[in-house]
Protein backbone atom coordinates (compact mmCIF):
# COMPACT_ATOMS: atom_id res chain seq x y z
CA UNK A 1 0.00 0.00 0.00
CA UNK A 2 1.13 3.35 -0.54
CA UNK A 3 0.19 6.31 1.67
CA UNK A 4 -0.19 9.56 -0.08
CA UNK A 5 -2.24 13.47 0.68
CA UNK A 6 -4.26 15.23 -1.57
CA UNK A 7 -5.07 18.25 -1.51
CA UNK A 8 -7.65 20.08 -2.76
CA UNK A 9 -8.32 23.93 -4.33
CA UNK A 10 -10.97 26.19 -5.41
CA UNK A 11 -13.79 24.24 -6.86
CA UNK A 12 -12.16 21.45 -6.06
CA UNK A 13 -12.14 22.07 -2.42
CA UNK A 14 -15.98 23.05 -2.08
CA UNK A 15 -16.92 20.24 -4.05
CA UNK A 16 -15.14 17.53 -1.68
CA UNK A 17 -15.73 19.48 0.83
CA UNK A 18 -12.30 19.32 2.79
CA UNK A 19 -8.98 20.86 2.23
CA UNK A 20 -6.79 18.06 2.78
CA UNK A 21 -7.01 13.98 3.40
CA UNK A 22 -4.60 11.21 3.47
CA UNK A 23 -5.24 7.86 2.59
CA UNK A 24 -3.63 4.34 1.23
CA UNK A 25 -3.38 3.12 -2.32
CA UNK A 26 -2.39 -0.11 -3.62
CA UNK A 27 0.73 0.51 -5.01
CA UNK A 28 1.01 1.26 -9.00
CA UNK A 29 -2.35 3.19 -9.10
CA UNK A 30 -2.62 5.94 -11.64
CA UNK A 31 -3.77 9.39 -11.25
CA UNK A 32 -6.54 7.92 -13.64
CA UNK A 33 -7.02 5.11 -10.57
CA UNK A 34 -6.78 7.90 -7.78
CA UNK A 35 -9.43 9.83 -9.57
CA UNK A 36 -11.83 6.80 -9.60
CA UNK A 37 -11.02 6.15 -5.90
CA UNK A 38 -12.01 9.89 -4.97
CA UNK A 39 -15.20 9.65 -7.07
CA UNK A 40 -16.28 6.63 -4.99
CA UNK A 41 -15.30 8.70 -1.66
CA UNK A 42 -16.58 11.91 -2.24
CA UNK A 43 -20.42 11.93 -3.10
CA UNK A 44 -19.48 15.45 -4.63
CA UNK A 45 -17.06 14.59 -7.02
CA UNK A 46 -18.19 12.73 -10.56
CA UNK A 47 -15.93 11.89 -13.38
CA UNK A 48 -16.87 14.78 -15.08
CA UNK A 49 -15.36 16.95 -12.52
CA UNK A 50 -12.27 14.79 -11.92
CA UNK A 51 -12.17 14.69 -15.91
CA UNK A 52 -11.94 18.31 -16.40
CA UNK A 53 -9.47 18.98 -13.31
CA UNK A 54 -5.87 19.45 -13.11
CA UNK A 55 -3.65 17.44 -11.16
CA UNK A 56 -0.30 18.09 -9.44
CA UNK A 57 1.88 14.94 -7.76
CA UNK A 58 4.44 16.14 -6.19
CA UNK A 59 3.80 19.77 -7.12
CA UNK A 60 4.61 18.91 -10.99
CA UNK A 61 1.55 18.94 -13.34
CA UNK A 62 0.47 14.84 -14.10
CA UNK A 63 -1.51 13.58 -16.24
CA UNK A 64 -3.84 10.42 -15.99
CA UNK A 65 -1.00 7.35 -16.96
CA UNK A 66 1.01 8.86 -14.57
CA UNK A 67 1.80 6.33 -11.57
CA UNK A 68 2.08 7.55 -8.42
CA UNK A 69 4.97 7.47 -6.19
CA UNK A 70 5.15 6.19 -2.77
CA UNK A 71 3.82 9.01 -0.05
CA UNK A 72 3.19 12.02 -2.40
CA UNK A 73 1.40 14.81 -2.31
CA UNK A 74 -1.61 15.10 -5.09
CA UNK A 75 -3.56 18.15 -5.71
CA UNK A 76 -6.89 18.63 -8.14
CA UNK A 77 -7.80 21.81 -8.87
CA UNK A 78 -9.18 23.76 -11.88
CA UNK A 79 -7.21 25.50 -14.30
CA UNK A 80 -5.85 28.42 -12.67
CA UNK A 81 -7.11 31.63 -12.75
CA UNK A 82 -4.26 34.16 -11.04
CA UNK A 83 -3.06 37.31 -12.06
CA UNK B 1 26.99 35.52 -12.59
CA UNK B 2 23.70 34.93 -10.53
CA UNK B 3 21.14 37.29 -11.22
CA UNK B 4 18.90 38.06 -9.00
CA UNK B 5 15.12 36.44 -8.55
CA UNK B 6 12.20 37.31 -6.70
CA UNK B 7 9.73 34.79 -6.34
CA UNK B 8 6.66 35.21 -3.61
CA UNK B 9 3.41 34.12 -2.94
CA UNK B 10 2.24 36.91 -0.48
CA UNK B 11 -0.56 38.05 1.98
CA UNK B 12 1.40 41.96 2.06
CA UNK B 13 1.38 44.59 -0.59
CA UNK B 14 3.41 44.66 -3.35
CA UNK B 15 6.19 47.55 -2.91
CA UNK B 16 6.70 48.39 -6.53
CA UNK B 17 10.26 50.93 -5.53
CA UNK B 18 11.77 47.71 -3.12
CA UNK B 19 11.29 45.11 -6.09
CA UNK B 20 12.94 47.59 -8.05
CA UNK B 21 15.51 48.21 -6.54
CA UNK B 22 15.95 44.17 -5.47
CA UNK B 23 16.42 43.32 -9.07
CA UNK B 24 18.50 46.36 -10.46
CA UNK B 25 21.82 45.57 -11.04
CA UNK B 26 25.18 48.16 -11.80
CA UNK B 27 24.98 47.17 -15.52
CA UNK B 28 21.06 47.67 -15.28
CA UNK B 29 19.68 50.77 -17.40
CA UNK B 30 16.37 49.53 -18.02
CA UNK B 31 13.44 47.60 -16.39
CA UNK B 32 9.63 46.57 -18.00
CA UNK B 33 7.13 46.01 -14.86
CA UNK B 34 3.19 44.50 -15.05
CA UNK B 35 1.16 45.00 -12.22
CA UNK B 36 -2.55 43.44 -12.45
CA UNK B 37 -5.55 45.11 -10.13
CA UNK B 38 -8.72 44.22 -9.12
CA UNK B 39 -10.63 46.02 -11.67
CA UNK B 40 -13.66 47.35 -9.40
CA UNK B 41 -15.74 47.78 -12.74
CA UNK B 42 -15.60 45.57 -16.05
CA UNK B 43 -16.95 46.16 -19.59
CA UNK B 44 -16.06 43.76 -21.80
CA UNK B 45 -17.62 40.58 -22.51
CA UNK B 46 -19.70 40.11 -19.54
CA UNK B 47 -19.99 43.69 -18.41
CA UNK B 48 -20.00 43.64 -13.79
CA UNK B 49 -19.31 45.11 -10.47
CA UNK B 50 -16.89 43.50 -8.38
CA UNK B 51 -16.82 44.39 -4.91
CA UNK B 52 -13.91 41.95 -4.35
CA UNK B 53 -11.33 39.07 -5.25
CA UNK B 54 -10.64 36.73 -2.57
CA UNK B 55 -7.47 34.79 -3.89
CA UNK B 56 -6.21 31.36 -2.95
CA UNK B 57 -2.83 29.50 -3.91
CA UNK B 58 -1.10 26.26 -3.85
CA UNK B 59 1.49 27.97 -1.94
CA UNK B 60 5.01 25.76 -2.73
CA UNK B 61 3.66 24.74 -6.21
CA UNK B 62 3.27 28.08 -7.01
CA UNK B 63 6.03 29.72 -6.18
CA UNK B 64 8.37 26.77 -7.72
CA UNK B 65 6.33 27.36 -11.22
CA UNK B 66 7.38 31.60 -10.62
CA UNK B 67 10.64 29.77 -10.53
CA UNK B 68 10.02 27.97 -13.71
CA UNK B 69 9.02 31.29 -15.79
CA UNK B 70 11.60 32.81 -14.62
CA UNK B 71 13.59 30.33 -16.23
CA UNK B 72 11.91 30.05 -19.42
CA UNK B 73 12.22 33.76 -19.57
CA UNK B 74 15.97 33.31 -19.25
CA UNK B 75 15.94 30.74 -21.56
CA UNK B 76 13.92 33.25 -24.42
CA UNK B 77 15.76 36.84 -23.48
CA UNK B 78 19.50 35.90 -22.01
CA UNK B 79 20.34 39.33 -21.75
CA UNK B 80 17.59 39.90 -18.70
CA UNK B 81 19.42 40.07 -15.65
CA UNK B 82 16.78 40.53 -12.48
CA UNK B 83 13.34 38.84 -12.68
CA UNK B 84 10.92 39.67 -10.25
CA UNK B 85 7.26 37.48 -9.65
CA UNK B 86 4.63 38.39 -6.97
CA UNK B 87 1.60 37.14 -6.62
CA UNK B 88 -0.75 38.75 -3.63
CA UNK B 89 -3.61 36.73 -1.98
CA UNK B 90 -6.28 36.91 0.36
CA UNK B 91 -9.32 39.19 -0.02
CA UNK B 92 -8.17 42.44 -2.31
CA UNK B 93 -10.25 44.70 -3.12
CA UNK B 94 -10.83 46.95 -6.45
CA UNK B 95 -7.74 49.20 -7.42
CA UNK B 96 -5.44 46.95 -5.74
CA UNK B 97 -2.20 45.38 -7.24
CA UNK B 98 -2.80 41.98 -7.05
CA UNK B 99 0.14 40.84 -9.42
CA UNK B 100 3.72 41.71 -10.67
CA UNK B 101 6.19 40.63 -13.38
CA UNK B 102 9.42 42.98 -13.44
CA UNK B 103 12.15 42.80 -15.59
CA UNK B 104 15.57 44.34 -15.81
CA UNK B 105 18.16 44.74 -18.63
CA UNK B 106 21.17 46.83 -19.53
CA UNK B 107 19.11 48.26 -22.23
CA UNK B 108 15.18 48.87 -23.23
CA UNK B 109 15.91 47.10 -26.66
CA UNK B 110 17.11 43.74 -25.75
CA UNK B 111 13.34 42.17 -25.05
CA UNK B 112 12.62 43.23 -21.79
CA UNK B 113 8.99 44.40 -22.46
CA UNK B 114 8.84 40.98 -24.26
CA UNK B 115 9.98 39.42 -21.35
CA UNK B 116 7.46 40.90 -18.99
CA UNK B 117 4.51 40.50 -20.92
CA UNK B 118 5.70 36.20 -21.66
CA UNK B 119 5.95 36.30 -18.00
CA UNK B 120 2.24 37.26 -16.90
CA UNK B 121 1.24 35.38 -19.96
CA UNK B 122 2.74 32.02 -18.29
CA UNK B 123 1.75 32.90 -14.93
CA UNK B 124 -1.84 32.79 -15.82
CA UNK B 125 -1.30 29.91 -17.70
CA UNK B 126 0.98 27.56 -15.13
CA UNK B 127 1.43 28.87 -11.39
CA UNK B 128 -1.32 27.40 -9.47
CA UNK B 129 -3.92 30.31 -7.74
CA UNK B 130 -7.38 31.12 -8.15
CA UNK B 131 -9.49 33.26 -7.40
CA UNK B 132 -12.77 33.64 -6.33
CA UNK B 133 -15.13 37.05 -7.42
CA UNK B 134 -17.32 38.46 -4.61
CA UNK B 135 -19.78 40.51 -6.54
CA UNK B 136 -22.95 42.98 -5.33
CA UNK B 137 -25.56 40.00 -6.19
CA UNK B 138 -23.31 37.09 -5.17
CA UNK B 139 -19.70 35.33 -6.19
CA UNK B 140 -18.61 32.71 -7.87
CA UNK B 141 -14.87 30.98 -9.15
CA UNK B 142 -12.99 32.62 -11.81
CA UNK B 143 -12.01 29.88 -13.89
CA UNK B 144 -8.99 29.57 -16.07
CA UNK B 145 -8.85 27.83 -19.52
CA UNK B 146 -5.39 26.73 -19.61
CA UNK B 147 -4.60 23.35 -19.56
CA UNK B 148 -0.90 22.58 -18.98
CA UNK B 149 0.93 19.71 -21.20
CA UNK B 150 2.98 16.85 -19.84
CA UNK B 151 6.56 18.94 -19.35
CA UNK B 152 5.16 21.64 -18.18
CA UNK C 1 -14.72 61.26 -18.77
CA UNK C 2 -11.01 62.67 -17.66
CA UNK C 3 -8.44 60.31 -17.52
CA UNK C 4 -5.46 60.82 -15.17
CA UNK C 5 -2.01 62.53 -16.36
CA UNK C 6 1.17 62.95 -14.76
CA UNK C 7 3.79 64.72 -16.19
CA UNK C 8 6.81 65.89 -14.08
CA UNK C 9 10.31 66.87 -13.97
CA UNK C 10 11.64 66.25 -10.65
CA UNK C 11 14.74 66.33 -8.32
CA UNK C 12 12.67 64.01 -5.98
CA UNK C 13 13.06 59.98 -5.76
CA UNK C 14 10.50 58.31 -7.90
CA UNK C 15 7.55 56.75 -6.16
CA UNK C 16 6.49 53.61 -8.14
CA UNK C 17 3.99 52.89 -5.63
CA UNK C 18 2.40 56.25 -5.74
CA UNK C 19 2.46 56.99 -9.18
CA UNK C 20 0.99 53.50 -9.66
CA UNK C 21 -1.91 54.33 -7.60
CA UNK C 22 -2.82 57.75 -8.86
CA UNK C 23 -3.19 56.38 -12.57
CA UNK C 24 -5.19 53.37 -11.33
CA UNK C 25 -9.39 53.61 -12.02
CA UNK C 26 -11.84 51.30 -10.72
CA UNK C 27 -11.78 50.04 -14.59
CA UNK C 28 -7.88 49.50 -14.23
CA UNK C 29 -7.11 45.77 -14.55
CA UNK C 30 -3.32 46.33 -16.45
CA UNK C 31 -0.50 48.45 -16.00
CA UNK C 32 2.73 48.86 -18.00
CA UNK C 33 5.59 50.73 -16.49
CA UNK C 34 8.82 51.56 -17.91
CA UNK C 35 11.90 53.08 -15.98
CA UNK C 36 15.50 53.29 -17.00
CA UNK C 37 18.31 54.03 -14.54
CA UNK C 38 22.05 55.02 -14.54
CA UNK C 39 24.45 52.28 -15.44
CA UNK C 40 27.58 52.53 -13.22
CA UNK C 41 29.05 49.79 -15.89
CA UNK C 42 28.40 49.92 -19.40
CA UNK C 43 29.42 46.71 -21.60
CA UNK C 44 27.87 47.18 -25.20
CA UNK C 45 29.05 49.96 -27.77
CA UNK C 46 31.54 51.22 -26.17
CA UNK C 47 32.42 49.75 -22.46
CA UNK C 48 33.08 52.25 -19.83
CA UNK C 49 32.58 52.74 -16.45
CA UNK C 50 30.19 55.70 -15.05
CA UNK C 51 30.47 57.67 -11.53
CA UNK C 52 27.28 59.33 -11.77
CA UNK C 53 24.95 61.19 -14.45
CA UNK C 54 23.99 65.02 -14.02
CA UNK C 55 20.51 65.34 -15.54
CA UNK C 56 19.24 69.09 -16.62
CA UNK C 57 15.95 69.71 -18.19
CA UNK C 58 14.17 73.58 -19.75
CA UNK C 59 11.47 72.40 -17.49
CA UNK C 60 8.25 74.37 -18.67
CA UNK C 61 8.61 73.00 -22.56
CA UNK C 62 10.07 69.49 -20.87
CA UNK C 63 6.81 69.17 -19.54
CA UNK C 64 4.64 70.46 -22.35
CA UNK C 65 6.58 68.14 -24.55
CA UNK C 66 5.74 65.13 -21.79
CA UNK C 67 2.17 66.33 -22.24
CA UNK C 68 2.54 65.70 -26.02
CA UNK C 69 3.95 62.22 -25.72
CA UNK C 70 0.80 61.82 -23.55
CA UNK C 71 -1.61 63.04 -26.14
CA UNK C 72 0.60 60.93 -28.75
CA UNK C 73 -0.15 57.81 -26.68
CA UNK C 74 -3.92 58.21 -26.34
CA UNK C 75 -4.50 58.75 -30.35
CA UNK C 76 -2.27 55.39 -30.75
CA UNK C 77 -4.40 53.54 -28.35
CA UNK C 78 -7.53 55.32 -26.90
CA UNK C 79 -7.97 52.42 -24.92
CA UNK C 80 -5.62 53.69 -22.07
CA UNK C 81 -6.43 55.19 -19.28
CA UNK C 82 -4.23 56.40 -16.99
CA UNK C 83 -0.55 58.09 -18.16
CA UNK C 84 2.34 59.10 -16.03
CA UNK C 85 6.21 60.77 -17.32
CA UNK C 86 8.22 61.81 -14.83
CA UNK C 87 12.04 62.72 -15.67
CA UNK C 88 13.75 62.50 -12.54
CA UNK C 89 16.98 65.31 -12.84
CA UNK C 90 19.52 66.47 -10.94
CA UNK C 91 22.73 64.53 -10.21
CA UNK C 92 22.00 60.48 -10.36
CA UNK C 93 23.99 57.49 -9.16
CA UNK C 94 24.27 54.06 -10.62
CA UNK C 95 21.45 52.14 -9.93
CA UNK C 96 19.45 55.07 -9.37
CA UNK C 97 15.68 55.24 -11.35
CA UNK C 98 16.00 58.31 -13.66
CA UNK C 99 12.48 58.33 -16.07
CA UNK C 100 9.04 56.39 -15.91
CA UNK C 101 6.64 55.99 -18.23
CA UNK C 102 3.57 54.28 -16.67
CA UNK C 103 0.26 53.54 -19.01
CA UNK C 104 -3.04 51.64 -17.54
CA UNK C 105 -5.97 49.86 -18.93
CA UNK C 106 -8.28 47.75 -18.08
CA UNK C 107 -6.44 45.18 -19.67
CA UNK C 108 -3.47 43.66 -20.70
CA UNK C 109 -3.91 42.48 -24.20
CA UNK C 110 -4.90 46.06 -25.52
CA UNK C 111 -1.52 47.60 -26.55
CA UNK C 112 -0.61 48.53 -22.54
CA UNK C 113 2.87 47.28 -23.40
CA UNK C 114 3.42 49.06 -26.31
CA UNK C 115 1.84 52.46 -25.12
CA UNK C 116 4.41 52.45 -22.66
CA UNK C 117 7.17 51.12 -24.53
CA UNK C 118 6.21 54.52 -27.57
CA UNK C 119 6.52 56.77 -24.44
CA UNK C 120 9.76 55.77 -23.65
CA UNK C 121 10.93 56.18 -27.15
CA UNK C 122 9.18 59.29 -27.52
CA UNK C 123 10.87 61.13 -24.21
CA UNK C 124 14.25 60.34 -25.69
CA UNK C 125 13.22 61.87 -29.11
CA UNK C 126 11.48 65.32 -27.89
CA UNK C 127 11.58 65.82 -24.36
CA UNK C 128 14.33 68.86 -23.54
CA UNK C 129 16.48 66.86 -20.97
CA UNK C 130 20.30 66.54 -20.96
CA UNK C 131 23.04 64.38 -19.14
CA UNK C 132 26.29 65.05 -18.46
CA UNK C 133 28.08 61.88 -18.03
CA UNK C 134 30.92 61.67 -15.07
CA UNK C 135 33.61 59.02 -15.45
CA UNK C 136 36.70 57.39 -13.31
CA UNK C 137 38.48 60.03 -16.04
CA UNK C 138 36.20 62.95 -17.31
CA UNK C 139 33.00 63.70 -17.62
CA UNK C 140 31.18 64.45 -21.26
CA UNK C 141 28.08 65.43 -22.18
CA UNK C 142 25.68 62.73 -23.92
CA UNK C 143 24.32 63.97 -26.68
CA UNK C 144 21.02 62.18 -28.50
CA UNK C 145 20.64 61.77 -32.10
CA UNK C 146 16.82 62.60 -33.04
CA UNK C 147 16.14 66.25 -34.94
CA UNK C 148 12.52 66.82 -34.18
CA UNK C 149 10.86 67.97 -37.44
CA UNK C 150 7.93 70.95 -37.95
CA UNK C 151 5.18 69.80 -35.76
CA UNK C 152 7.11 67.82 -33.41
CA UNK D 1 12.78 96.60 -32.74
CA UNK D 2 11.88 93.15 -30.77
CA UNK D 3 13.07 92.27 -26.85
CA UNK D 4 13.46 88.62 -26.52
CA UNK D 5 14.94 85.93 -23.83
CA UNK D 6 17.58 83.57 -25.47
CA UNK D 7 18.18 80.15 -23.34
CA UNK D 8 21.19 77.76 -23.89
CA UNK D 9 21.19 74.37 -22.71
CA UNK D 10 24.19 71.47 -21.90
CA UNK D 11 26.20 72.15 -24.63
CA UNK D 12 25.35 75.05 -26.05
CA UNK D 13 25.10 76.83 -22.54
CA UNK D 14 29.15 75.85 -22.20
CA UNK D 15 29.38 76.91 -25.10
CA UNK D 16 27.78 80.76 -24.69
CA UNK D 17 28.86 81.22 -21.41
CA UNK D 18 25.95 82.10 -19.92
CA UNK D 19 22.32 80.35 -19.10
CA UNK D 20 20.11 82.98 -20.52
CA UNK D 21 20.48 86.65 -21.99
CA UNK D 22 17.89 89.06 -23.47
CA UNK D 23 18.88 91.00 -26.73
CA UNK D 24 16.57 93.39 -28.47
CA UNK D 25 16.76 92.40 -32.34
CA UNK D 26 15.07 93.46 -35.49
CA UNK D 27 11.28 93.02 -36.03
CA UNK D 28 10.71 90.37 -38.42
CA UNK D 29 14.19 88.14 -37.99
CA UNK D 30 13.57 84.34 -38.33
CA UNK D 31 15.75 81.94 -36.12
CA UNK D 32 18.07 81.71 -38.91
CA UNK D 33 18.54 85.49 -38.44
CA UNK D 34 19.08 84.94 -34.87
CA UNK D 35 21.91 82.12 -35.16
CA UNK D 36 23.73 85.00 -37.30
CA UNK D 37 23.56 87.61 -34.66
CA UNK D 38 24.64 84.99 -31.76
CA UNK D 39 27.62 83.68 -33.40
CA UNK D 40 28.66 87.77 -33.59
CA UNK D 41 27.50 88.03 -30.02
CA UNK D 42 29.48 84.70 -28.79
CA UNK D 43 32.97 83.93 -29.74
CA UNK D 44 32.59 80.20 -29.15
CA UNK D 45 29.55 79.80 -31.15
CA UNK D 46 30.17 79.10 -34.32
CA UNK D 47 27.80 78.16 -37.86
CA UNK D 48 28.73 74.41 -37.75
CA UNK D 49 27.53 74.56 -33.81
CA UNK D 50 24.53 76.61 -34.29
CA UNK D 51 23.61 74.06 -37.61
CA UNK D 52 23.65 71.33 -35.46
CA UNK D 53 21.62 72.54 -32.43
CA UNK D 54 17.96 72.26 -31.84
CA UNK D 55 16.18 75.59 -31.19
CA UNK D 56 12.55 76.55 -29.67
CA UNK D 57 10.70 79.26 -29.66
CA UNK D 58 8.30 79.53 -26.72
CA UNK D 59 8.67 76.17 -26.21
CA UNK D 60 7.83 74.72 -29.48
CA UNK D 61 10.35 73.33 -31.96
CA UNK D 62 11.02 76.32 -34.59
CA UNK D 63 13.40 76.05 -37.51
CA UNK D 64 15.44 78.53 -39.86
CA UNK D 65 12.78 80.11 -41.41
CA UNK D 66 10.75 80.54 -38.67
CA UNK D 67 9.97 84.12 -37.83
CA UNK D 68 10.63 85.33 -34.26
CA UNK D 69 7.60 86.80 -32.44
CA UNK D 70 7.67 89.62 -30.17
CA UNK D 71 8.96 89.06 -26.72
CA UNK D 72 9.41 85.41 -27.95
CA UNK D 73 11.52 83.05 -25.51
CA UNK D 74 14.20 81.52 -27.86
CA UNK D 75 16.57 78.37 -26.35
CA UNK D 76 19.20 76.69 -28.10
CA UNK D 77 19.86 73.13 -27.34
CA UNK D 78 21.81 69.86 -28.66
CA UNK D 79 19.44 66.56 -29.53
CA UNK D 80 18.14 66.00 -26.09
CA UNK D 81 19.38 62.83 -24.09
CA UNK D 82 17.10 62.55 -21.52
CA UNK D 83 15.43 58.85 -19.93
Amino acid sequence: MNKIKILFFATLRDKAGVRSTEMEIPAGVAVQGLKGILIEQFPNLNSQIMDHCLASVNQEYRFDEDKIPTGAEIAFFPPVSGG
Amino acid sequence: MTFPLITSITEDEIDLNTLLDAITLTSTGAAAIFTGMVRGVTTRDDPHETTYLEYEAYKPMAEAKMKQVAEEIRARWPVVEGIAIVQRIGRLYPRTPTVLIACTAAHRDTGVFDAARYGIDRLKEIVPVWKKEIKPDGEEWVEGEYHPRPGE
